[in-house]
């Protein structure tokens, strides 16, 4: 094969250093024009004894997820990576340790666990950082320099991202880092390469520029910036925390405005009283903190108040699983707040989805007067992406917070009228001609409490019918079809970061000649009825593959459409393995 | 003896109350109070303040969470935002931080304050926020029709407190203190010219204004926070009282048996405003081309 | 007609004593010996000028709702009960004041809005409490004195009842108060009868003691004290309140424990924390609440600690219509925490049901280790109804927590043993042999934090595996068909409050010869997927009356059986009228 | 110069060390947090006055919300109930309330207190619930990885405030004063000895007692709350301090510069058991029947 694909594991437990490695060679390898998809592991403690493992999966073109058997996997602490000998696929690389200082019992060493076709490295990485810069600590650097020097990397590009990364702590580290490398580098290039693995002849594909590497959470934060966000309240919660820590950076360089709340009640509360006095307004949380936002999310769709809300997910319920992906909070996230409160919820599938969401959603916030939930979770806010940015920036249309044109004599504005697209004109504070006074209660179209039979109805057919309007939201799809057209056995519905692992599997089907198709749903709420229904009426088997133990979204297609679905809910607390779809599509095609 | 009467007209009186300015800044709206709730008064003092300060109707805004207290946006004439229970603080600072420009009063009970919202007065008043946060405190829960509240006096019974309820009552003025308030006063809702002075003072502060209320709720406490009681309790500031002494003023919130009525104690600081500014100057600055 | 169906209506404004009137009438009419329900509507505000109905139907069997029109419209300010007039049947009776003092415009006055066919009924109501009492104070008593007396009810029972309700006030009050009712009483005496309306003999029908009139809060206050509840913690809230006023002056005399705390996070994590210490705990609550208790409920599941949590609806999103019925929190209760957080949920649907409910409600959350909620609504809690209770007092099974044996030596104790059940042996704290710590994050069958692939698998399953058993509780029917058996034109899926208008509904059609019947589903989650799925098995057409707007359990049907159901969805914030769900029956066994 | 090493044996050394009592009331969980932290210095503390106070395994709770500091049910050998984020104090309120005879402990960080879960703090004072909220400021949100905390030190920087903090931190100290605390303490993780008396002295106290113990993050603040740094700013209570003076108190909590260690403050008032068997007593005498 001419193009590249492979997937490397570096594992070690929690101080080894594990995800800088992973950070370090990820980087490396997109600026050497590489597509890379990568994502890390670690443990919910600080320290102690926690497992860690980053992988990433270099490609020619962009790929959709991770694979399940590595090509490459480097063991930083044995105790560790054992469990994790098996992802290496036949003929693959197992590199570690090969003169471990603590005494550990037979069998406990990676190389009594090399299965046979496996190839088996044994690097003196201790020895080799002790000898390079005099002491331990630079043993992942070391393991960096074999992986390129196996792999037969350029080591320039780790240079240059070595010295960027710890050019803060001083040119002493710098030293110390380049020398541990180097020292890796120099002892892997002796040795017999990895011949089954190759790479691509090495050299940027794409106008430098405009391929970066983004998180998730990075492109959200991305997103908020050129959507010109103008002020972000938030509250520290994994695996959201860094798209506040960024917009931290970000938001002041730019005269905007950012605050840490006391809590997340407060973080909406005042996204929502920004959003009433005419800013843009953002905040962002995962399960516990949406839970708390529950009711404020409710007064912020009375009141037709705009607001966008990032919600990462991770293992639930409860704390759960916090340094875990899960896609179990859809529910919540459709129908947490009491009353008849629908909102627009979407879910990215991939790291340029989030930067496309997080700008699209205050379009929508926007336009629809309505908060707005973007979903995420851990694994897409921490994965790793090149995407293609427009060199230009953003391509968002905020134009609905306009100012008001002014009264004619005798006429009276009306916060809520009753307009035929259920969206009123908004005004806010500052406008002498447009006062008005909103609230929680129900209210007529001034916004004065009434709680008649008749304006209940009206508003709350207002409230409902003005989201339609999001399903053909202007350049925003809210569906689309990949894979095979036309009538086909199996058709996947997928949605939030499972879709790259659907879309890998229908690619696998395909192979094996199963027509399949997958239609990933970015806007979960309205439900796009419509556009699923079509696709239900190409497939014979309709398969639902989700992150959760409930099948949510299974349920929601269901409860909309009344037609079974074949559910396929799974809670690795990971990705869900694409061998695992494909197999149930392989069933499912059979049967 | 009698005294000759001359006949009032309804559209003379009618135009001397508008004259007055006493109707300016109210709403159409007829508050929802029962007769002789000591809210009336702070409507009173409120809009009467707005006028004398001349604040321009469409660059204030008043903040309030849930209660009969506050309901109040719905009576003046200004930007006006009914939030949830509790929750009037953080809407606030987010008002507040999108537009420094606005006039941002906070309203609301003694339950919405000092229960449900409890969490969020210390952050407000140490991120000294330039609102003003106005407490209307009767010393129960009014609109859920006379439940225990954390300023119940012991002793009062409630439909929640059937054998009297048995807990001291938070001390909110020393509380408010300790917070680092910048600003801190009590008026009581039977002396208007007071209550419309201090309502006045609080809104002319420059950063976060606390303003409370002691008031009576006429339908659900007919024997403790009565006006009769309140009447005998309340006395002025001791002669002499420095506004500026952080301990003279604890120890003047410590005598709740007579509440002092007036400014306990205020203090120049930065505002929330100020820190945004400064923060921005400083990012702007690390993000400057270094040009020296 | 020999059997006694009347319906009365009482309308007023705030402070017209209106509400007072109606419960001196439901009581005096319950001693008697007749069947009731009873239903007032008052306004958000304490005072001001809002509307005041109460309503109450009286009749020798229990009836299971309100009709839309009364027998009998008395107005005590014509302002607010003009727009009712209509709601008088053909034949019925308009009680008025004769001599309204107020000036009031051309056809603003009762008299002028008598239909042809509705018999008018002017009395000189303030003139009478004036002369009577020496004021018009009592105006509402002389009101209840002319029902009295137009209908020929006995006043002994009126005199008890007022005597009692007025005893606290003192002699004085008691004396003017029997005065008015007096005068009133003669007066209406004196004119005609209203021979269209007859009663049936009156005298007590039931064993006196075992049938007595109840609210549906102070059925839920009832079922918890027979279930001899511990502690209780809550946060005032409209329609909930009255569930923790009661017990406050019940608990302590039976030396068990109410706190008021400071917000509804503070009353259910109390709750839990009681629960974990091996008390009977409870909370109540409306939708604001529940969406703050969202949180803490996972905790709750994922710790698998029994509480139960009594929800109140009123008109929603947000604050809403807090003193209007709607049944729009089913979403936020199934469905609110993040997370694969399942939980049971049951739904009373009428005042007794509220009683057992309650009562079976411990019974599960300790039994199966989970939280409970139990969905009333404004309609449901605040609507009288004689219920006939077991004089020998609480029939409820609680025997779930019990002391745990002794560990054999060498044992150890696993807090969540992943048995064939799924339910653990629980110990609570002061058990020296069964120590263990609980925690929201993932753990392993000791309690310890452990969020492996087969933990989370295997802990996920065991939460809601187990409670699948509460579809066959023990003497509690999860669903209960009525109307006509084996195969209907028509079937009704009925939850909640609106049931009561179903069952009207559906004996209604019967006598209309359309073959009809109604499942009323008390068990909302888990969902009895069995039994609706063969209820639906037998219906031409399967139609799901609820006062919602978005049709919520029609959506859950919709989800959990992929079946299609035709949705009923109003939200006039008053019950559903019996008439609206007749016609959508026959439009559905026409077509 | 050599001393002559007399080799040492790990049972030997086991055996020590188990009957010198360290490790009873220890769990077999090795605490997950970083080397060098605070921390451990307050378990360590606990399992000491538990054991110096003989305190009965199973009739104890530790309850915790959410945080580096909130892991430490898991590493002790009682009860323990590691809840949500700010939640300890209700959840503790809860099974005190099920059962007078268990000694409960609330442990929890500065952000779990004072910020989210700050609303509760005013109330479990003001209800003098017995129990003892074991507070550890290392004013850092450290589990979530080194955000700021309503406690960090003006000028800290941290990943959201990458520009420096600005805002003034609150005083937890001030604040409990004010809300009526009936036990008011300070320790310091870096003086073990003391720590572990005031932790015994806190649990002795029948009310709500607070205790709170600076301690450094090791691993997110190597700037401002550093051993090296609260070495040099601890001082001891000043002598003849008056612990029942609760202007003193507050006069010496406001001293933030140079942090006193020891009992600020105590009283003696009615816990919320005592309320409720005083309820139930008025409940029981109001229903009884009237004999005399
Ligand atoms: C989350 C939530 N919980 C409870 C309520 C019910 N509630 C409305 S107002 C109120 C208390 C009002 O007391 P206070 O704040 O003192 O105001 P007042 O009516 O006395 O002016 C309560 C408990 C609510 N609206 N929302
Ligand atoms: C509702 C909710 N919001 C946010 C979080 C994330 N979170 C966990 S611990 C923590 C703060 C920890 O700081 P602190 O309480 O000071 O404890 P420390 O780790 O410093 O001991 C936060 C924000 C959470 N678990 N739940
Ligand atoms: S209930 Fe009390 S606080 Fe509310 S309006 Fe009436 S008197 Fe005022
Ligand atoms: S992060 Fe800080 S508080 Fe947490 S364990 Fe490490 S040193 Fe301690
Ligand atoms: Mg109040
Ligand atoms: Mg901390």
């Amino acid at each position: 094969m001419s193009k590249t694909d492979i997937q490397i594991a570096i594992c070690g437990s929690a101080g080894d250093g594990t995800i800088a490695a992973g950070d370090i060679l990820r980087n490396a390898v997109a600026a050497a024009g590489y597509r890379v998809i990568g994502f890390d592991v670690y443990p919910p403690e600080i320290r102690g004894f926690g497992k860690c493992i980053s992988r990433l999966r270099i490609t020619t073109d962009q790929s959709y997820s991770l694979k399940r058997h590595s090509d490459v996997l480097l063991s930083l602490d044995d105790s560790q990576a054992l469990p994790h000998a098996g992802e290496v696929r036949d003929m693959g690389a197992l590199i570690f340790e090969s003169q471990p200082i603590a005494p550990c019992l037979e069998g406990e060493h990676m190389s009594a666990r090399v299965l046979p076709g496996q190839i088996p490295y044994g690097f003196p990485m201790r020895e080799l950082s002790q000898q390079a810069t005099g002491g331990g600590r630079s043993r992942n650097l070391v393991a960096l320099g074999i992986i390129a020097g196996l792999l037969g990397l350029l080591p320039d590009p780790f240079r240059k991202i070595i010295a960027r990364k710890f050019g803060k702590q001083g040119p002493e580290i710098v030293a110390r880092s380049l020398a541990g490398f180097q020292a890796g580098f120099e002892d892997a290039s002796r040795t017999f390469k990895l011949d089954d693995v190759v790479f691509a002849p090495i050299g940027p594909r794409e106008p430098s520029g405009r391929v970066i590497m983004l998180s998730g959470n990075a492109a959200v934060a991305r997103g908020c910036l050129d959507a010109e966000l103008d002020t972000f309240f938030g509250y520290p919660i994994t695996p959201a925390t860094s798209i506040m820590e960024r917009l931290a950076t970000e938001l002041p360089k730019r005269g905007r405005r950012l605050l840490q709340t006391e809590d997340e009640i407060a973080a909406i509360a005042a996204t929502i009283g920004a959003g009433y006095a005419g800013a843009r307004a953002a905040t962002a949380t995962s399960g516990p903190g949406l839970a708390l936002m529950s009711e404020m999310l409710g007064l912020a769709t009375i009141t037709e108040t705009p607001c966008v809300v990032f919600v990462s997910q991770r293992g639930g319920p409860s704390t759960g699983m916090p340094t875990k992906t899960e896609q179990s909070d859809l529910n919540a996230a459709l129908y947490g707040s009491p009353g008849d409160g629908q909102r627009i919820v979407i879910a990215p599938t991939n790291v340029e989805g989030c930067y496309r969401c997080a700008g699209k959603a205050f379009e929508m916030a926007e336009r629809y007067q309505t908060p707005v939930i973007v979903l995420l979770d851990l694994y897409l806010s921490n994965r790793y992406e090149t995407v293609t940015l427009e060199e230009s920036g953003h391509a968002f249309v905020l134009d609905a917070n306009k100012p008001l044109p002014r009264l004619e004599p005798g006429e009276t504005y009306r916060r809520y009228a009753l307009t035929e697209d259920g969206v009123s004109p908004r005004a806010v504070p500052g406008d002498a001609d447009h006062m008005h006074v909103i609230t929680g209660l129900e209210h007529n179209e001034l916004g004065r409490p009434d709680d008649s039979e008749s304006m209940h109805a009206a508003m709350s057919r207002k409230r409902h019918d003005k989201l339609q309007a999001a399903l053909c939201h202007p350049d925003f799809a809210v569906t689309r079809r990949f894979g095979a057209s036309g009538r086909v056995k199996v058709g996947l519905l997928a949605w939030g970061s499972t879709f790259g692992e659907c879309l890998e599997a229908v690619f696998m089907a395909q192979a094996l000649d199963i027509p399949c198709a997958a239609l990933k749903v970015v806007m979960l709420s309205p439900f796009p009825a419509q556009a699923v229904a079509a696709f239900m009426d190409d497939c014979d088997q309709v398969l639902v593959p989700e992150v959760n133990y409930e099948g949510q979204f299974a349920q929601l297609v269901q409860g909309v459409l009344a037609r079974p679905v074949t559910r396929l809910s799974r809670v690795p607390g990971s990705p869900m393995p694409v061998e695992q779809i494909l197999d149930e599509i392989r069933r499912l095609a059979r049967g | 003896m009698s005294i000759p009467i001359k006949p009032v007209f309804v559209d003379e009186k009618l135009r001397e109350v508008q004259e007055s300015g006493r109707l300016a800044y109210r709403s159409h709206a007829l508050p929802t109070w029962c007769p002789g709730c000591g809210y009336f008064a702070i409507v009173e003092g409120v809009t009467h303040a707005c006028n004398a300060m001349n604040i321009p109707r469409d660059q204030a805004v008043v903040v309030s969470g849930i209660g009969c207290s506050s309901r109040f946006p719905f009576f003046v004439d200004l930007y006006g935002f009914h939030t949830l229970h509790g929750r009037a603080l953080p809407v606030a600072t987010g008002i507040k931080t999108a537009n420094d420009h606005l006039t941002v009063l906070a309203v609301g009970g003694d339950g919405d304050g000092f229960a449900i919202g409890g969490g969020h007065i210390a952050h407000a008043a140490k991120r000294n926020v330039d609102i003003t946060y106005i407490l209307f405190d009767n010393g129960i829960y009014g609109l859920t029709k006379g439940q225990t509240s954390p300023t119940s006096a012991v002793g009062l019974r409630t439909s929640t407190s059937p054998f009297d309820n048995p807990e001291r009552p938070l001390n909110p003025l020393l509380m408010l203190l300790s917070y680092g308030v910048s600003w801190l006063g009590q008026a009581y809702a039977g002396r208007p010219d007071h209550l419309r002075a201090m309502i006045a003072a609080a809104i002319a502060h420059r950063g976060f204004s606390y303003l409370h209320i002691l008031s009576p709720c006429v339908t659900f406490d007919k024997t403790s926070r009565t006006y009769v009681n309140l009447g005998l309790q309340v006395r002025d500031l001791p002669p002499g009282h420095d506004p500026t002494d952080l301990m003279a003023a604890m120890q003047l919130a410590r005598d709740t048996d007579h509440p002092a009525l007036g400014l306990f104690y205020h203090q120049t600081r930065p505002t929330l405003g100020d820190t945004f500014d400064e923060i921005v100057a400083r990012a702007k600055a690390k993000s400057a081309p270094v040009t020296d």
